[in-house]
């Protein structure tokens, strides 16, 4: 059941709700599963000196990103008992309250999905090279970094 | 030996261009660095790391002829 | 946005991933948000002794449990800066692959929503009286235990 | 004094029933619970919590005329 396979992570636009409900809904043929953890990343309307954050336009070194996410994915897998592992990531314009991030980890025993999860949202944070515009309601925007 | 070099984000609205290549003689990143920052005086007050081949290198790690990025903060998630 | 009220939080039968889907497309008006974290508990078809568990009758003291799932939803929100919490519980038949467990926090930090999540589905596993009696294929049962 | 006690899952098999409602004239719990022993000599077998009023309490504590419940190990999630 381990997906090993070299995937393109990103997705164009926001994470609809909807897609994440089916995801969760393919798992239910998977009975070894007794805990999923799932992480959503939703875009926040910040108030920086006065102005409100409308969307954050997201932009890649998509090859370099793809391939950290896949190192991840491998490293996560040989660390943690994990039955799945699935992660999205947005790209081009996701608005204020849509989710730019989805990563979803499923295992046998929940102690594991906890670990895993945190070590997977982390890693992306720090390693992977996506780019985030925030825009700004008058169009002026600022570049976002992780903290 | 020539070079692409690829721009991101913050980085590449001081460049104005996603990506170029250019005809480079020297043999580290650091000379490659500098040479960009006569191009684009701008560069210097930005933050960035550089990967070549898409790995992280340092300054001091010699230019292969593949792929340089400038990178700019990490925004992720 | 704290939600402090006394809830019920038992369902009758398996938490329907529509349900859960719909659950996250609610928060998106609530813009303060950064990071969502969602735990699931899925139903194991373990196999015992030969014999396959096909689902889980949970039975509860449901007002001592609706009053520790308040008690631990109270200290959550004293203990972590959470934006919301939501938590549910079925009753009843649960299938193997359904889920019987869904908890829900968000907050406007990443760091926080790990370390609130966790946090509950411990205390709901350890001090809440749900009860778990899981069925064979041939109708015989035993009575699940959490560790 | 009049108390109502409660069993649930694997006790609730034992007593074959959910509740009853007992007349009992002692003060403390484990009085109630070795009055149970006796009625159902198969609960000795059993683990359980006690709770009153939706507490948990031990051996020692003094009945109150609340509700008491024997509690199986949690199953929850």
């Amino acid at each position: 059941m381990k997906e090993h396979k070299h995937k393109n992570v990103f997705k164009q636009g926001a994470i609809p709700s909807e897609f994440i409900g089916e995801s969760i809904a393919k798992h239910q043929t998977k009975t070894s599963i007794g805990a999923h953890n799932i992480f959503l990343g939703q875009v926040r309307a910040d108030v920086i000196d006065g102005k409100t954050i409308t969307a954050i336009e997201y932009t890649a070194y998509e090859d370099m990103a793809n391939a950290k996410f896949h190192d991840i994915r491998e490293t996560a897998f040989e660390k943690f008992n994990l039955t799945c592992m699935h992660i999205y990531h947005s790209l081009g314009t996701v608005k204020a309250g849509e989710i730019c991030l989805f990563v979803f980890v499923s295992s046998p025993r929940r102690k594991e999905v906890f670990k895993a999860l945190e070590y997977i949202v982390e890693r992306i944070k720090a390693d992977v090279p996506v780019f985030g515009k925030e825009i700004f309601e008058d169009d002026t925007h600022q570049w976002k970094v992780n903290n | 030996m020539n070079i692409t070099i690829k721009y991101f984000g913050q980085i590449a609205e001081v460049t104005k261009q996603t990506n170029e290549t250019i005809s480079f003689p020297n043999h580290l990143v650091s000379e490659l660095i500098e040479h960009l920052y006569v191009k684009y005086p701008e560069l210097k007050n930005k933050s960035f790391k550089i990967a070549q081949n898409q790995e992280l290198v340092s300054n001091s790690t010699k230019l292969t002829g593949g792929d340089i990025a400038l990178l700019p903060p990490f925004a992720g998630g």
